[in-house]
């Protein structure tokens, strides 16, 4: 065991005899050592989330034809530390009226919910912050800590559109919690574990080859999650001025941005996990535990850049159409497919692998297919329901 | 008193001292952040008991669900929101009697039991609480009957909370 | 190690408050809060009679997910109840809720 | 296809139409190409379907042994099931044959006749006939046929019919035949009253539905007579030979006839109103009121012909005890002379008729005379073979005379005299001009009922029918008879003579326009059957033409009975008989008729035989009037009204002293006042002094259970544990 196969636990180790060579009690030296690890974490996280802020913005600019960032530092790198300095000295405002103690603790339960969410991705087969065996659920139940925080924000401003913010984005994160819940049922069949460890070592074919339609799904609950455009009601400039975060300035406005764009970007690891093979890429992650963080970065790279293409693409939806589209569409076509993967799972229990994906894929297509044309007929009636009928020619005898 | 104990009673308290604050606070928003305190308080009891799903599921059920509705709720009925009276009612001690008389006789009854404070034994190694409770709910020889009916109930309440809740106008 | 009492009682003493909420609040939202606090007492006796019994019986927690499952119910219909009579009497208050007296 | 199949088959053969009927009444109502579409291609699966049965039966070598059969359990009877199923044996192949081939031409001929693809009509209503519309066309408007109003009432009606002839053809027990017998007689009640508009139709509904009513009432008893001495219904349980053995020797107690007589002479009451052989025969010439193709489905393809077919079905059990060549049972002569008496008695009245159809419809009833009084004799295959013929072409000449009157009509709608009547014969005349198709089709039809020598089919089976009684020394029978063929032939050249041929008598005979492919393709190919099917009967014996074809018809349905009819030795004197009694009548039709141009100059309007010898008002006088007095005067008034009212009236008065004596005595003091009001008050007094505690609140409630709780709890814990 040498620190380029497990640096963690070869550091742990380290660390441990340090301490308990300093004469402290054993227990204590531990948890001190996974506070630091968690520290180390959280800390490569923020600065990681600088950088995202830089990134976001070059990448919006290209997709608008303009440049970004480009005065401070190389390609503008160092425009986001101005920024952060720019926020930090601004004046820290709380409106009156507001519950103060709600109202400062939401930007924090914000950032904490993404922050916490980093505890179950594994980074690289030995590292990882806890081996949860209900990781996939772990996702979930963060996400309702984020949910807790916007709607906290909304309350405590003492504002009608903070107010209608809050309200909006709680509808949607609670809608789309449940496509996305049934969407992570679908990984955690094939792997038949809800450990996100176990999910990545079953994906010798990445499970976005087996089921498509579910990794289409899961990102667009995930990007209703997050609130981002075409999804971001909570802020909808147009109507509600910014939403739930309209009395926030400074730091605490600082905090729900840089959570947001975590938040983002996680939720393109955790893409990358369920359905790309998070670490894995032709055996390269066992070369090195560095190696396999890199992979992981890349992919969740690439997803949070999918996130993005979508955001700078796509125009906001009007939140009923949001929510219609959630319960009346999604929801329905995700219970769909969690069946009948369920059933094709149980079926082809025991085939060849070739025969399992493509079955799998097949039964996708088919399931997609389905929920289209329905939709189609759907949006038909519906329109001619508007337009009034068709005018019917006098059938002639 | 061990590691364990200490964090138990830690626990133990944040979650009755929320509960205390949830029945007692005026301001009800404040109420349903401390009833999700003391889910919180709940959960860590959970994984405590080694039953890590019942956490987590308690966290997604009660804090990400129940919690967010009861905020809603609340935020629907905003004109009783007014946090300068008292949120009691005027026979609030006969409750308070009631509700101690009720503790006092649980535990009075609980501690005549032979198997009050008897103590775990070990989890078995290598077993699953997880599968085995996957398996339990959907085993005919197990308590698929009870699930399946749970879930019939949830529809009808779904369906029930729609209709009730539909402003016909 | 610690004992069931601990928990027993930790679950009764939450009971006990969730009584109280639920005898004295003047909120029918705030009823329907205390009544989440006894259902979660219940669940962590439930939980516990698991984990101290026979471990691989499993029926402490399967019932203890009927129990999340009947509190989701009991929620959901409740507060749409609440909202309904806000509606129509404009109030929530359990002791102006009294058209069935005498 | 292998036997199973087919008798598989066989059960699907009479569902098709009722679907139909069940379709068009529920859903495709309203559309009227839907309606017919649906109808006919019911109509075409069944004749399918019959085809391949027939076409199987025929490849099936001694196929009388082995028939398609099939049944299966249907009511509990005690200890035994009433089966139903279904049995094609060479006898129901050949009538199927021929239902098929009929039903599906009849059905085609309505979609013409009821003017499908024309305009609505002006003034139309439901319920009665089309009166026509007017067009506008290049500027100047005239009168077109319209379509009829309740187009896919119709073809819902006539497709249950066809369920009913195709059910009571396939079943293999009298219990399903006369189901199937009663589904027809009511489609023949709606049918004949489907322009219930017009009283005339109602009245000849009513007394269809009557008249058939009688004899259906005796064949129920006939049927549940047999049911009662054998057990069974099934043809095959029945005509074992101990079964007809035991029938035919066990004496009934009424007139002296052995049982198997009783019950054969009962059911063949039901055929007597069926087929509307005298004394019931009153009900088929009115019926004429329904739509043509209507007439020709109930006179010529399936009711009546269901008749004479539920008789020859039943010819064992009539014939029981009696074996070729012997002298008739007293059962046999009297069908037999019912039949005769019947051939010749609706002869007589035909040549007297003006009406076209009329004129058909005695005739009808003469013919089925011919078949009954065949069977009478014993001539079984003569009697199948004339049934089969006579369908086709009866058929083919009531279609044909529906096709003429619809012509008519064309003209007076041209000319809008509507007081001319274009279905009297006088006032036709020359319309082989306008109308060749219907007038050579017609034409082969008359000649084959008139048994024009050698190439119609009605020669040949009339020749047999002739035969069979001069061989078997019927002598009445056989003179009776050729003088009844004698007059058909009289009247059917008298028939054709006054439609077609001459000039036309009328503007409106001149402005008669041939129909539509519809309408004239069934004609075609009835023609074509009209014809040709009399060659696959051809005695043996004939000269020169006998066993060039072989006599296949005799082969194939003798073998449905268990012995096989013996071939007749061939003989000239019936033969010459019926070449003179044919060329005859049709040479002396044509003579007398070929320059009478209107009723006064014809010599044989007897008043006497124009009015149907009174029947109609005989039985107005026995009949009807002693019911009418009957339930108006004795049973309404004098009985219903005075003598079971007037007891009624005593029971009132009575009832009600006898009510408010418990009312003032009892009810009132103990009921009401201890009992009820009492409880009340009681119940009052405790709610009132308990109702401080209903505070509606529920946290009170609460409060007070839970107190309630804890005093009864520890009362218990420390009282009982403690």
């Amino acid at each position: 065991m040498n620190f380029w196969n497990d640096p963690l636990k070869v550091a742990a180790t380290w660390l441990e005899g340090i301490f308990t060579g300093w004469g402290m009690d054993a227990v204590l030296a531990h948890v001190l050592v996974v506070f630091l690890g968690v520290l180390l974490l959280i800390t490569v996280l923020m600065v990681l989330d600088i950088f995202l802020v830089w990134i976001e913005r070059k990448v919006v600019a290209r997709f608008q034809d303009r440049i970004g960032p480009n005065r401070l530092g190389p390609f503008g790198l160092i425009q986001p530390f101005a920024d952060i300095i720019k926020l930090i000295i601004k004046e820290d405002t709380t409106p009156d009226g507001a519950d103060k103690v709600v109202y400062n603790l939401a930007p924090i339960l914000s950032m904490m919910s993404v922050l916490i969410l980093w505890a179950v991705v594994p980074l690289a087969p030995v590292m990882l912050g806890i081996d949860l065996n209900v990781g996939v659920l772990f996702l979930i139940a963060a996400g309702a800590i984020g949910t807790l925080s916007i709607i906290m924000a909304g309350w405590s401003s003492n504002n009608k559109f903070a107010m209608i913010g809050g309200f909006r984005q709680v509808a949607v994160m609670v809608a789309f919690e449940v496509p996305m819940l049934a969407m992570l049922m679908i990984p955690t069949i094939f792997a038949g574990s809800m450990n996100m460890n176990a999910i990545i070592e079953a994906q010798n074919v990445w499970f976005f080859f087996i089921s498509p339609l579910a990794a289409l799904i899961f990102l667009i609950a995930a990007i209703a999650e997050l609130g981002r455009a075409p999804f971001d009601l909570a802020e909808g400039e147009s109507e509600l001025v910014a939403g739930f975060n309209i009395e926030y300035s400074g730091m605490k406005f600082g905090m729900f941005y840089a959570g947001e764009l975590l938040h983002a970007f996680t939720f393109g690891g955790f893409w990358s996990i369920l359905f790309f093979g998070g670490y894995r890429f032709f055996g390269l992650e066992q070369v090195s535990p560095f190696l396999a963080i890199l992979i992981l970065v890349i992919k969740a790279m690439l997803g949070y850049w999918v996130i993005m293409w979508v955001k700078y693409t796509m125009m906001r939806i009007r939140i009923d159409q949001m929510l219609g589209f959630n319960w009346k569409f999604l929801t329905p076509l995700s219970f769909a497919l969690l069946l009948v993967t369920a059933l094709m799972n149980t079926l082809l229990r025991g085939a060849a692998g070739w025969l399992f994906v493509t079955g799998m894929f097949l039964s996708n297509v088919v399931v997609g297919w389905i929920a289209l044309e329905i939709a189609r007929s759907v949006a038909h009636k519906e329109r001619e329901r508007v337009e009034g009928p068709k005018k019917v020619v006098e059938a002639h005898h | 008193m061990t590691g364990t104990q200490i964090i138990f009673l830690i626990f133990a308290l944040f979650t009755l001292g929320s509960a205390l604050m949830v029945v007692t606070t005026r301001n009800l928003i404040h109420a349903a952040l401390w009833l999700v305190a003391t889910l919180f308080g709940v959960a860590v009891i959970y994984t405590l008991l080694n039953a890590g799903f019942m956490a987590v599921v308690q966290v997604v059920v009660y804090i990400g669900a129940i919690a967010i509705l009861f905020i809603f709720a609340v935020m629907l009925t905003r004109k009783d929101l007014r946090d300068n009276v008292s949120q009691m009612n005027k026979n609030w001690w006969a409750g308070a009697i009631v509700a101690v008389l009720t503790f006092a006789g649980l535990v009075f009854t609980l501690q005549g039991w032979s198997g009050f404070s008897k103590t775990a034994a070990a989890v078995p190694s290598g077993f699953d609480a997880i599968s085995q409770l996957g398996d339990k709910l959907t085993s005919p020889a197990a308590y698929v009957l009870p699930f399946e009916v749970a879930s019939v109930l949830l529809l009808a309440a779904l369906v029930g909370a729609v209709y009730v809740a539909f402003n016909k106008k | 190690m610690i004992p069931l009492s601990w928990y027993l009682i930790l679950a009764a003493a939450l009971f006990g408050i969730g009584l109280f909420g639920v005898l004295v609040r003047r909120n029918a939202v705030a009823i329907l809060l205390g009544v989440e606090l006894m259902l979660n007492a219940v669940n962590i006796n439930l939980v516990s009679f698991w984990r101290y019994g026979d471990v691989s019986t499993m029926a402490g927690q399967v019932f203890a997910i009927i129990v999340f499952a009947v509190a989701a119910a009991e929620v959901s219909v409740g507060l749409a109840l609440v909202i309904s009579v806000y509606r129509r009497r404009n109030t929530v208050v359990a002791d102006e809720l009294d058209l069935l007296k005498w | 296809m292998t036997h199973e199949s087919v008798t598989s088959l066989v059960w699907l053969i009479p569902l098709p139409p009722l679907l139909a009927f069940a379709l068009i009444v529920l859903f495709t109502n309203k559309n009227k190409a839907l309606s017919h579409t649906v109808a006919i291609s019911a109509a075409f699966l069944s004749w399918l379907g019959a085809m391949i049965v027939f076409w199987n039966a025929v490849k099936t070598e001694h196929f009388g042994e082995h028939p398609f059969a099939s049944a299966v359990n249907w009511l509990p009877t005690g200890e035994t099931w009433l089966k139903v199923g279904v049995l094609i044996d060479p006898l129901s192949a050949a009538v199927l044959f021929f239902v098929g081939w009929t039903v599906l031409m009849i059905f085609i001929y309505s979609v013409g006749y009821h003017n499908y693809g024309q305009p609505a009509g002006d003034h139309d209503h439901k319920g009665l006939p089309p009166h026509g519309a007017t067009v506008e066309e290049h500027g100047h408007k005239h009168v077109v046929p319209s379509i009829e109003p309740m187009y896919s009432r119709f073809f819902a009606f006539i497709g249950l019919f066809a369920f009913g002839m195709y059910t009571l053809v396939v079943s293999d027990n009298l219990l399903t035949l006369f189901v199937g017998w009663e589904i027809m007689g009511l489609c023949s009640y709606l049918l004949i009253g489907f322009w219930y508009g017009k009283p005339s139709a109602r009245n000849a509904a009513m007394k269809a539905f009557m008249t058939t009513r009688i004899g259906d009432v005796f064949m129920l008893i006939g049927i549940a007579f047999l049911y009662y001495a054998t057990g069974t219904l099934t043809y095959r349980e029945i005509f074992t030979e101990e079964t007809l053995h035991v029938l035919a020797t066990v004496p009934s107690g009424v007139f002296g006839l052995s049982a198997a007589g009783l019950i054969a002479i009962l059911l063949f009451i039901g055929t007597v109103g069926k087929s509307a052989q005298f004394p019931l025969h009153v009900w088929l010439p009115d019926a004429m009121e329904g739509p043509t193709p209507v007439s020709a489905m109930i006179h010529a393809a399936t009711m009546v012909s269901a008749g004479v077919y539920a008789v020859i079905r039943m010819f064992p059990l009539l014939t029981a005890g009696w074996h070729e060549g012997a002298p008739l049972n007293s059962a046999m002569t009297f069908v037999a002379f019912i039949g005769a008496f019947t051939a010749i008695f609706a002869a007589t009245i035909a040549v007297a008729q003006n009406d076209i159809k009329r004129v058909l419809a005695y005739s009808t009833i003469s013919q089925l005379g011919f078949m009954i009084a065949a069977i009478g004799m014993g001539a079984y295959i003569a009697a199948v073979f004339h049934l089969i013929t006579h369908a086709f072409f009866k058929a083919l000449l009531f279609l044909g005379s529906g096709s003429v009157i619809h012509g008519m009509e064309h003209g007076v709608l041209h000319t809008g005299n509507h007081n001319v009547d274009p279905q009297d014969m006088f006032n036709m005349g020359g319309l082989r001009k306008k109308m060749p198709i219907t007038f050579w089709t017609f034409l082969i039809g008359g000649f084959a009922l008139s048994g024009f020598p050698l190439v119609t089919a009605g020669f040949w089976s009339k020749d047999e029918i002739l035969a069979d009684a001069f061989a078997n020394g019927h002598l009445t029978i056989f003179i009776t008879l050729a003088v009844a063929a004698f007059m058909t032939a009289f009247y059917t050249m008298r028939q054709i003579t006054l439609t077609f041929l001459g000039e036309a008598r009328t503007k409106e005979a001149e402005h008669a326009q041939e129909n539509k492919w519809t309408m004239t393709a069934p004609l075609v190919v009835l023609s074509f059957f009209a014809v040709t099917y009399g060659w696959v009967g051809i005695p043996e014996h004939f000269p020169l033409l006998g066993g060039i074809i072989p006599n296949w018809f005799h082969e194939f349905v003798g073998g449905t009975l268990a012995e096989h009819p013996p071939v007749l030795e061939f003989n000239i004197v019936p033969l010459l008989t019926s070449l003179a009694v044919a060329l005859g009548g049709l040479f002396f039709g044509w003579l007398v008729y070929r320059n009478v141009n209107s009723p006064a100059e014809d010599k044989l309007q007897i008043p006497f035989l124009k009015n149907k010898y009174y029947f109609d008002e005989m039985y107005e006088v026995i009949f009807i009037k002693p019911a009418v007095w009957f339930s108006e005067v004795f049973v309404s008034k004098w009985m219903d009204k005075g003598f079971i009212d007037g007891i009624l009236h005593l029971f009132g008065p009575a009832t009600g002293g006898v009510g408010s004596a418990i009312r003032n005595y009892f009810d009132l003091p103990v009921i009401n006042q201890f009992l009820g009001d009492g409880s009340a008050d009681a119940t009052w007094w405790v709610g009132k002094n308990l109702r401080p505690i209903q505070t509606g609140r529920i946290q009170q409630y609460l409060v007070l259970s839970l107190v309630v709780l804890f005093v009864v709890g520890g009362l218990l814990y420390f009282l009982l544990l403690a």
